[in-house]
């Protein structure tokens, strides 16, 4: 387990710095279209924020904040963005992952179409990539040995 | 040895390396095939076809998504591994 | 059109449905395998769906993203895809169907909603390797199929962590090598596409980055299919794998490997290529009658039931590749290899149920153990003989039908040694099959009173995939004699060029 | 000769990496090498990925000024193809660290032990 020693440098620096990491990895996701960055990058940004949540306070604080069932389900609904979002095209009348056929539900011309079909599957990747990095990183360090449990 | 058994396919393996990098293309070379073949299209395309400015975000999540959607799923599993091996079952 | 969208449908249905299961899984538990069986049942119609519409019309192009093949990624559907699809979603359903029971007896009960998931995402790995027609796409996919095998092999019984453990270093070698492969090809044409490598490949035949390039492809998915020098990690692995893990990466898994290996032999490089720059066509046909011996000599010395099946694949293998090294040298082709593949996931997939069964039901794992066995257990042992009798090569079964094309391939490439190594092998499989049944049946076993043998059968749902294979083993055989699969085994050699000559 | 091994150095370069990688799979006993090894050896595939995606004289690519309809001159950016597949590449790494390490800490909770030779499994 993570020791409970909480340091007062180290808390006040990082409770100063989480917000600006978050805002910071939504901004790389945001601005993954036109300039380097995406929705991978964003998410590891983004789970390296919640990380630092547990290296700088304790490990109960974290699960206070990111439940592991909270945590699954985002891992799943990540996923889920992105196939969905293929499925829609399908269901559309095109084929699998073809964006431009969102045209047709969304207020745009087919190839604008296309760029908002990227920032979905970006948001799909971001969600999840957050979600399992996170989870990851807990079960490694716990070894598995979470208070709630997924039952 | 394990030692020895290592070095032989490490020298076979060295062997073949060098062996295959004989007829490459030179570092950086702008004729090289691999930037006149396929690439060329996403470069100039792109942006018209998608109005995505950064290339690579175009080509990941669209003219390859597909391998985007399983690099996902890639990590999607990698984290059930993970959860499946680790996780103990709630204690009360 | 529904039909239109098969290609994507056989891989993506199970994908999505496996994101449910967790999230259902932890809401109620005994909705996991309806899930699976829901996904794979939606896989086995499109795939059926898929050969139909081959027949009808031919080769079947899937552009995902309407993006047209270098530039984007196409799946390309012909009889050889379609007909491996078939393989893996049967063996895989059949897989999920044997679990239910055991799956309940052999992992505590938080893990089988993660189990289900894995299941779920390796058959869509195995079902993505079959249609894709893009090499990276291949690479991306094989390692889902293996990053979920890693995960399933490492639940099992006491060891799996270790075997667990070499599987990932070896495999991670082979998809590397693979990986690497690829990347030569595209350093040399810049293409990732199959069909497009297919074409811009013939000038480059004598480049030295496209022969290393073949050679590191054909090593890492050597590795995956456990060919001969490179199985290390097999027997471990199929050992300590719980039960419905043995039966789906011994059949569906294997296959699915030695599937990719062909497409890319044939279908990236040509016959051609690999006759005359790289002549690696003998070295695959001895090694593989080197394996066909190896394997089956350490499957005598073994006692434990499933470690001597696992060796007794690798005998299999062997005759796998044997059939693709002879292929060019024959008028048969690629069919003793094709024909292999189908019935060597039917008769494996048969006898791992039958020795997991034995396993659940009775606990023995030794051979010398099964004393009285088939008073105890009549039907299971009856499919085990009967898939036994398929793998020995009694006619009609599956077994017969491909130690006969593969001595005829022999015989027509003037090669008369591999005739006696197949005769070996089956003198060999006859010694270490018999023994299991002599000690089944003809053992008398130690009565003592109050210790009467009484039927103890396995549960139904273990106990039907095991007899519905076991009666397959025959039937197929039959359809084989009668020449039903003829025309897609034609058809696959023509798309190759193979055969005929 | 020394413009040939000049010219590729690239190539090289990774080829040593690959083969320190490859050694450190193969001949280490100890679990935790292993996985380093592998590390090693998947990230130098990825280097030597990234080196073919070179242009002399090419930028970033990212086509700069949003004006719509741009001439864009395929030799001015670099090819973005291989940073695409190197981000899968990359997540497929992260991937098999991950699941190593959880099958290292079973195995350590198991045994005690991550050398090798000291782990015995009975038949």
């Amino acid at each position: 387990m993570v020791e409970d020693v909480e340091d007062i440098v180290i808390s006040t620096l990082s409770r100063f710095l989480i917000p600006f990491m978050q805002a910071f990895s939504l901004y790389v996701f945001a601005h993954g279209h036109g300039s380097p960055g995406g929705g991978f990058q964003g998410g590891c940004i983004m789970a390296a924020a919640f990380i630092l949540i547990v290296i700088a306070y304790d490990f109960k604080e974290a699960k206070r904040r990111f439940s592991e069932k909270a945590l699954l389900i985002y891992c799943c609904v990540g996923v889920f963005i992105f196939v969905g979002t293929g499925w829609l095209c399908i269901l559309l009348g095109s084929n699998f992952l073809d964006y431009s056929i969102l045209s047709k539900v969304l207020p745009a011309d087919p190839v604008k179409a296309r760029y908002y079909g990227i920032a979905m599957i970006e948001l799909g990747v971001q969600i999840t990539v957050m979600a399992i990095m996170l989870s990851i990183f807990l079960d490694l360090v716990t070894k598995g040995e979470h208070e709630e449990g997924l039952k | 040895m394990k030692k020895i058994l290592a070095v032989i396919s490490i020298i076979i393996t060295g062997a073949l390396l060098v062996y295959g990098v004989k007829d490459f293309p030179k570092w950086a070379d702008p004729n090289q095939p691999a930037s006149l073949h396929v690439s060329p299209r996403y470069i100039e395309h792109a942006l018209d076809e998608t109005a995505v400015p950064n290339l690579v975000t175009a080509v990941l999540g669209d003219y390859r998504g597909y391998d985007t959607m399983f690099e996902t799923a890639v990590i999607f599993t990698a984290g059930i591994v993970v959860m499946m091996l680790l996780r103990r079952p709630r204690k009360w | 059109m529904i039909s239109e969208q098969f290609p994507a449908l056989i891989v993506v249905t199970p994908l999505i449905l496996s994101f449910f299961i967790p999230v259902v899984g932890w809401w109620r538990k005994s909705l996991c395998l309806p899930i699976v069986l829901a996904a794979l049942s939606v896989c086995m119609v499109s795939a059926v769906g898929l050969l139909n519409m081959v027949q009808q019309h031919g080769e079947i192009h899937y552009w995902l993203g309407l993006w047209e093949p270098p530039w984007g990624i196409e799946y390309v559907v012909d009889n050889f895809n379609a007909y491996i699809a078939i393989i893996v979603t049967f063996m895989a359903l059949a897989a999920a169907i044997y679990s239910k029971r055991n799956v309940e007896q052999e992992l505590p009960e938080h893990k089988i909603p993660t189990f289900y998931t894995l299941f779920l995402l390796n058959v869509t790995g195995l079902l993505g390797i079959t249609v894709t027609g893009d090499a990276f796409n291949l690479y991306v996919l094989v390692e889902i199929a293996s990053f979920s095998a890693y995960g399933l092999v490492a639940i099992g019984e006491e060891g799996a962590l270790v075997a667990s453990f070499r599987y990932i270093v070896m495999g991670t070698i082979g998809a590397c090598f693979y990986l690497l492969g690829v990347g030569y090809l595209y350093a040399v044409t810049g293409s990732l596409n199959m069909a497009d490598l297919r074409v811009l490949l013939p000038p480059l035949y004598g480049n030295s980055a496209v022969q290393t390039s073949f050679i590191f492809i054909l090593i890492g998915l050597g590795i995956k299919v456990a060919f001969f020098p490179l199985h290390a990690w097999q027997p471990d692995a199929y050992t300590r794998a719980p039960s419905a893990v043995s039966v789906l990466i011994s059949t569906a898994m294997a296959k699915t490997s030695a599937y990719a290996l062909i497409r890319i032999m044939f279908s990236v490089y040509t016959v051609d290529f690999i006759l005359h720059y790289v002549s690696m066509m003998d070295i695959i046909s001895w090694m593989s009658a080197v394996a066909i011996i190896v394997g089956s000599i350490y499957a005598i010395q073994e006692f434990n039931l499933k470690r001597m099946l696992a060796y007794s694949s690798i005998a299999n293998v062997g005759y796998i590749m044997l059939g693709v090294g002879l292929s060019t040298s024959t008028t048969l082709g690629l069919t003793p290899a094709l024909m292999h593949i189908l019935n060597h996931a039917l008769i494996k997939g048969c006898m791992f149920m039958t020795a997991c069964a034995f396993i659940y039901k009775a606990g023995l794992r030794d051979i010398r153990d099964f004393v009285g066995l088939g008073r105890r257990m009549p039907y299971t042992c009856l499919a085990f003989i009967l898939a036994s009798l398929a793998m020995i090569g009694m006619p009609p079964s599956v077994g017969f039908i491909s130690k006969w094309y593969l001595i005829l391939a022999s015989i027509d490439a003037h090669n008369y040694v591999f005739v006696a190594v197949i005769f070996i092998s089956t003198l060999l499989m006859i010694y270490y099959f018999w023994r299991v049944i002599e000690i089944m049946y003809l053992l008398p076993a130690e009565t003592r009173p109050g210790n009467e043998i009484t039927m103890d059968e396995a549960p139904m749902s273990m106990l039907m995939p095991g007899i519905i294979l076991a009666v397959l083993c025959f039937a197929v055989g039959i359809a084989w004699i009668a020449g039903v699969f003829s025309p897609i085994m034609d058809a696959i050699n023509t798309t190759f060029g193979l055969g005929g000559i | 000769m020394f413009e040939y091994f000049i010219s590729k150095y690239n190539y090289w370069m990774y080829v040593v990496i690959i083969l320190i990688g490859f050694y450190a799979m193969m001949a280490k006993g100890n679990f935790m090498k292993k996985l380093i090894g592998m590390s090693i050896f998947q990230w130098a595939i990825i280097f030597y990925f990234m080196s073919i995606s070179a242009k002399k004289g090419a930028t970033v690519h990212i086509i700069g000024g949003h004006g719509a309809h741009t001439v864009v001159n395929a030799a001015d950016f670099v090819n973005p193809l291989p940073s695409v597949l190197m981000l899968t590449a990359i997540v497929v790494a992260v991937a098999t660290t991950g699941i190593t390490l959880s099958v290292i800490i079973m195995i350590f909770k198991r045994y005690g032990t991550l050398e090798e030779d000291e782990i015995t499994t009975p038949e």
